[in-house]
């Protein structure tokens, strides 16, 4: 018991700020409402729907292949991965298989769309922290995989790249070259630029050491998914649990660590990158010769039913719930985000910490929110 | 031919006469401001006006030790302190009272008393006006300049004075305690005295229920 | 676990469930809505289950039928298997128990179902839009939900 | 007297801008990138990259003094204009007791060529950041928004609670020195220590206060890795979120005019000023078919420019690289760490200048 009994009179009045929707470190239009005391976060609600487009319903009133470029734009960070899952849905009820080399170019795209994605969460979260120059590597290296994103489906953000059947476009000639060629350029840097600057400094260690702790089990109540998951020692990697595609003829190990803080987050999503690029050597060499599209007719017809395909995107699994009544447009289709669970794990984890340690642990969770909104 | 940087032309024009007269106009206007001011905020502010033109006098009566004291002490702590307290309590403060019919006569009456005392004292000490403080033409008088440059305080500080500089090193001590011990939040549990912040030990009411706006 | 033995295993934990097949999802149990409180809590502590990932509530519209189907997907990440739950609602007021005191996953998809289809969840801590603004009326993913600028394609 | 005056305005604003367009060259050189190219003319661009684009600040300055200055309706009025006005001159003031250079040695009576060389000096420049205190305050506070007052009250705890180590670590070359005179600090420097000439710079002797005060220069002047109060990622610039215009490059160069002083300040008192040890340039040096006049003052300024520079080149160097400190964390550092640091370093200080004074005669 503290021998000075509390001053009475002192009576301190705890104030609302409503941080966001516009507001540098919310990743788009999330809008936290803090109730402070002071510098200190007493609680906090995040309100979300600033970007909802309502992209299910305009689904309804297309057909299934225009849905692709809708599909895209549920998480423009990582366009491919949550087109792959549409495609992938359509395809279950259609139960047909495309060809092999469609899945390597598959598999290529979404890859170095992780690489894209982990790279932009790299920069955001360390400018989060007030560090300017490791943003401008990581946006540095990623115009190099936009480059190579460009060269072959012409665009940077947002590919329309997957078709019900395979994909667009074959790679150019020279495209696997060029993607080795980046890899080697860029695979050393992560340890000699990327790591070197933020890793050993002490200011980044106290910042993000034991700063927004999540339990296991906590994160399973809130549905929390992908590195944030990995972060609290449990493997649900997707692409090995439940592999998809052409996942389980490439061997790749999912890291895993057990504190569940900011800092493990961030070492999680640096070694998943290091991952994808040995992925990518590997469907380099594997990449077999052959049609890359199986073509639909454009007014297809899905035979009725329901069906859930779930996907390992560079946030966590993104699902895709299709439902189709035999017509040529779906009836429902629902999109699992995992952005949608962890926005809703703020409520939880920001109580008794600092105003600047929200900045930090909102942007070690990478949520996007395209794909909390759709 | 040694350039010396000594000599400017101060004679020449009578700058400091000139400075002295503003800084004496500034100060009076704002003490004045401080009284009168509608807003609390505002008087802060004309308070601290007045405390860099007590410095600029200072500097001009030779003193600059006094003079940078000033500024840190007064302006530096114990303005910023008074800014804090204004700004921490300007919400919850009600709009200012308006002055009852014979407040004004009271005010009036205490600073003539004021005003007397301080005639008593001024006119009966002795002043010879040394001169102002860059002027070589230091004529002989009551006080000479030298003797309160920095070293001389500073000898006096620690030799015939030592006594009470001690004594006041233990006042502040105390005063710092007090303060901290003030400033204490309830009492913290300790369980969570790890935390950064002291937090309080009131149970933080869950997210979930939150207020209806 | 796979659909079937799950039934078995509902129908002998809770002898008055009549957990039945879904004939539209091959891995969805249809329930009716009065129990399905019920079933999640059995879902959940059940060692043989262990459902204790929520990934989704979603729900379907189907006018003709004058029916709301809700769609609980769970996924239990020691076991590796996946179960969905589907329960029938009326169209005009759609009312079901809220599992969020069961998983806080839900509560979000619960709102968002509310939002857009208008089921009220009761005892639901904190039932309030998530993605239209407060003031907005009318359930957006319903089918027969019309705004004045909303274009159909022409036919 | 006047002349004087709007030299030291004029020197101080060209040095912020030069030291504006110096920032954002480093800071692309660290990026791998190449700073403002554009404005300046082309073909010095294509020459260098460090020739590029030095015309950038001045189109900023003029932008910026162009643009309309905006002040919000629900704003304090007096406070809001006064702040910047109160910062530029608290940052101008600093600049009056430096010592650039000095007539040379042999003299019998050596005179230091600074705008006005106070037998206060150090006091002076410690008392005048409490000015910059007040106006971020009101700053903060007169904006009328959540995000600027916090940003004031978090730059007040920072900078005064940063204040006091930086006191103490600047005790130690007084002792040493044994006036606060910076221009008695500096010839202090040109004796040797311990009858060794060559270790004369107080950096040799106060290390740990040369470290405590460069830390506290740092957090004095809001510079990142302790840029709290107007950190962009978490409050929008802090205090001067509603600024604009004018007023907003007021605050701008007020910052760099700081991080220069800050600098030049512990090239004055640690790294011995003016002085190159063991070499002293004559008053005059006659070229043959000119005698140069006042060559020792040209020598001490250019030496005294290049350590201000070289100590800038670091400040900016740690701001690109550094992760920004959390408050409490800033709190915890600058209280339980620095200030019984600096405390110990004036102990050291004492003995040395003990010793000092007992074997080699003394120092002044």
């Amino acid at each position: 018991m503290s021998t000075f009994p509390p001053n009475p009179d002192l009576v301190t009045e705890e104030f609302e700020l409503k941080m966001g929707p516009h507001h540098p470190s919310t990743h788009g239009v999330l809008q936290l409402s803090l109730t402070l005391d002071g510098e200190r976060v007493v609680a906090c609600r995040p309100n979300v729907g600033f970007l909802h487009r309502s992209i299910e319903k305009i689904m309804e009133h297309r057909t299934y292949a225009q849905g692709v470029p809708l599909a895209d734009r549920v998480d423009y960070c990582s366009a491919m991965t949550s087109s792959l899952a549409y495609v992938m849905a359509v395809e279950k009820l259609l139960d047909l298989t495309i060809p092999p080399r469609a899945e390597y170019l598959r598999v290529i795209m979404s890859e170095l769309n992780r690489i894209a994605s982990h790279l932009l969460a790299y920069g955001t979260f360390t400018l989060d922290l007030g560090g300017t120059t490791p943003f401008l590597f990581g946006f540095r290296d990623r115009e190099k995989v936009l480059d190579l994103f460009e060269e072959t489906c012409g665009a940077r953000l947002l590919y329309n790249y997957m078709r019900i059947g395979g994909v667009a476009c074959d790679i150019k000639p020279g495209f696997l070259d060029r993607m080795i060629a980046f890899l080697d350029y860029w695979e050393p840097l992560l340890s000699s630029e990327y790591e070197a600057i933020i890793d050993e400094n002490p200011i980044f260690y106290n910042r993000t050491k034991g700063v927004g702790v999540l339990s296991q089990a906590d994160a399973l109540r809130y549905g929390v998914c992908g590195p944030n998951l990995r972060a609290c020692g449990l493997n649900n990697d997707i692409r090995k649990i439940e592999p998809y595609s052409v996942y389980p003829e490439l061997e790749f190990d999912v890291p895993i660590r057990t504190e569940g803080d900011t800092f493990a987050r961030y070492r999680i999503r640096m070694e998943e990158l290091r991952q994808s690029a040995r992925i990518l050597r590997q469907c380099a060499e594997k990449l077999p010769k052959g049609e890359y599209l199986a073509r639909q007719p454009y007014e297809l017809k899905v035979p009725a039913g329901e069906t859930y395909v779930r996907i390992e995107s560079s946030r966590g699994d993104l699902g895709c719930y299709l439902v189709s009544d035999g017509s040529e447009r779906p009836y429902r289709c629902k999109f699992r985000t995992p952005s949608f669970s962890h926005c809703s794990v703020f409520s939880h984890l920001f109580r008794d910490c600092l105003f600047s340690d929200i900045v930090a642990m909102s942007a070690s969770f990478d949520i996007v929110l395209p794909e909390t909104d759709r | 031919m040694p350039f010396s940087m000594d000599i400017y032309a101060w004679d020449s024009f009578p700058i400091d006469t000139l400075l002295f007269w503003c800084f004496a106009a500034v100060m009076l206007i704002s003490g004045l401001c401080v009284v009168t001011v509608k807003r609390v905020f505002h008087a802060g502010i004309a308070m601290i006006v007045c405390f860099v033109c007590a410095a600029g006098i200072y500097a001009l009566l030779g003193c600059p030790f006094m003079a940078a004291l000033q500024l840190l002490v007064y302006v530096g702590a114990i303005a910023t302190m008074l800014l804090f307290a204004v700004m921490l309590t300007d919400k919850m403060m009600e709009p200012r009272p308006n002055t009852t019919f014979f407040q004004p006569f009271m005010g009036l009456f205490a600073s003539v008393l004021l005003f007397g005392l301080l005639w008593l004292t001024v006119s009966s000490s002795k002043f010879g006006f040394a001169g102002w403080a860059n002027s070589t033409a230091a004529s002989s008088s009551a006080i000479d300049i030298t003797s309160l440059s920095t070293t001389n305080i500073g000898l006096r500080l620690l030799t015939p004075y030592a006594v009470p500089f001690e004594l006041i090193s233990v006042i502040i001590l105390a005063t710092l305690i007090a303060a901290i011990a003030l400033a204490r939040k309830e009492d913290r549990s300790p369980a969570d005295s790890g935390t950064p912040a002291d937090a309080p030990a009131s149970p933080a009411e869950p997210a979930s229920t939150p207020a209806k706006e | 676990m796979n659909r079937d033995e799950f039934i078995k295993a509902a129908n002998q934990a809770m002898p008055d469930l009549h957990a039945k097949a879904d004939t539209a999802n091959p891995d969805a149990i249809v329930v009716n809505s009065a129990d399905l409180h019920g079933l999640c809590l059995w879902m959940r502590d059940d060692p043989a289950a262990q459902l204790t990932y929520f990934e989704f509530v979603t729900a379907q519209d189907w006018p003709d039928r004058d029916e709301i189907v809700l769609v609980y997907s769970l996924y239990s990440h020691p076991l590796g298997h996946r179960l969905m739950v589907k329960t029938a609602l009326p169209r005009r007021d759609p009312q079901i128990e809220t599992v969020s005191d069961i998983w806080e996953g839900a509560n979000w998809s619960e709102r968002e179902v509310y939002d857009l289809f208008g089921v009220t969840f009761s005892r639901h801590p904190d039932l309030r839009r998530i993605m239209m603004f407060d003031g907005w009326e009318g359930y957006p993913l319903r089918k027969d939900y019309t705004h004045p600028n909303l274009i159909h394609r022409p036919e | 007297m006047l002349i004087a005056l709007i030299a030291i305005y004029a020197a101080v604003s060209v040095n912020a801008l030069f030291l504006i367009w110096l920032e954002r060259k480093i800071s692309g050189r660290i990026q791998r990138r190449q700073g403002p190219m554009l404005c300046g003319p082309k073909m010095m661009a294509q020459k260098s990259m460090w020739l590029g684009g030095w015309f950038a600040t001045a189109c900023d300055a003029t932008k910026l003094i162009f643009k309309e200055d905006i002040i919000p309706s629900k704003v304090d009025r007096l406070g809001f204009i006064l702040a910047p006005i109160v910062v530029m001159l608290a940052a101008i003031a600093v600049y009056v007791p430096i010592p650039w250079s000095a007539t040379s040695y042999h003299q019998t009576e050596q005179v230091t060529f600074a705008f006005a060389d106070l037998n206060v000096g150090l006091l002076y420049i410690v008392a005048v950041p409490s000015l910059t205190v007040f106006s971020i305050l009101t700053a903060g506070w007169s904006s009328n928004n959540k995000y600027s007052m916090l940003g004031g009250f978090r730059s007040v705890v920072q900078m005064l609670s940063y204040e006091i180590p930086m006191v103490f670590a600047l005790m130690g070359p007084i002792i040493l020195a044994g006036s606060l005179s910076l221009g008695d600090i500096v010839k202090a420097q040109t004796q040797g220590l311990f009858g060794i000439p060559f270790l004369g710079w107080f950096i040799i002797p106060s290390v740990i206060g040369a470290a405590v005060y460069f830390i506290c220069a740092i957090a004095e002047s809001n510079r990142p890795p302790f840029d709290m109060p107007e950190s962009e990622q978490e409050l929008g610039t802090g205090f001067n979120t509603e600024y604009s215009g004018m007023r907003f490059a007021m605050f701008y160069l007020a910052e760099f005019s700081n991080a220069f002083v800050v600098s030049s300040i512990f090239t004055a008192v640690f790294l011995g000023g003016w002085s190159i040890p063991g070499i002293t340039p004559p008053p005059e040096l006659n070229l043959g078919f000119c005698i140069l006049p006042y060559f020792d003052l040209l020598v001490g300024l250019v030496v005294f420019s290049i350590k201000a520079y070289s100590v800038l080149l670091i400040l900016m160097w740690i701001r690109w690289t550094f992760v920004r400190v959390r408050p409490d964390h800033l709190m915890n550092f600058g209280w339980k760490f620095l200030l019984p640091l600096s405390i110990a370093n004036v102990i050291v200080c004492t003995v040395i200048a003990a010793v000092q004074q007992i074997y080699y005669g003394g120092l002044s």
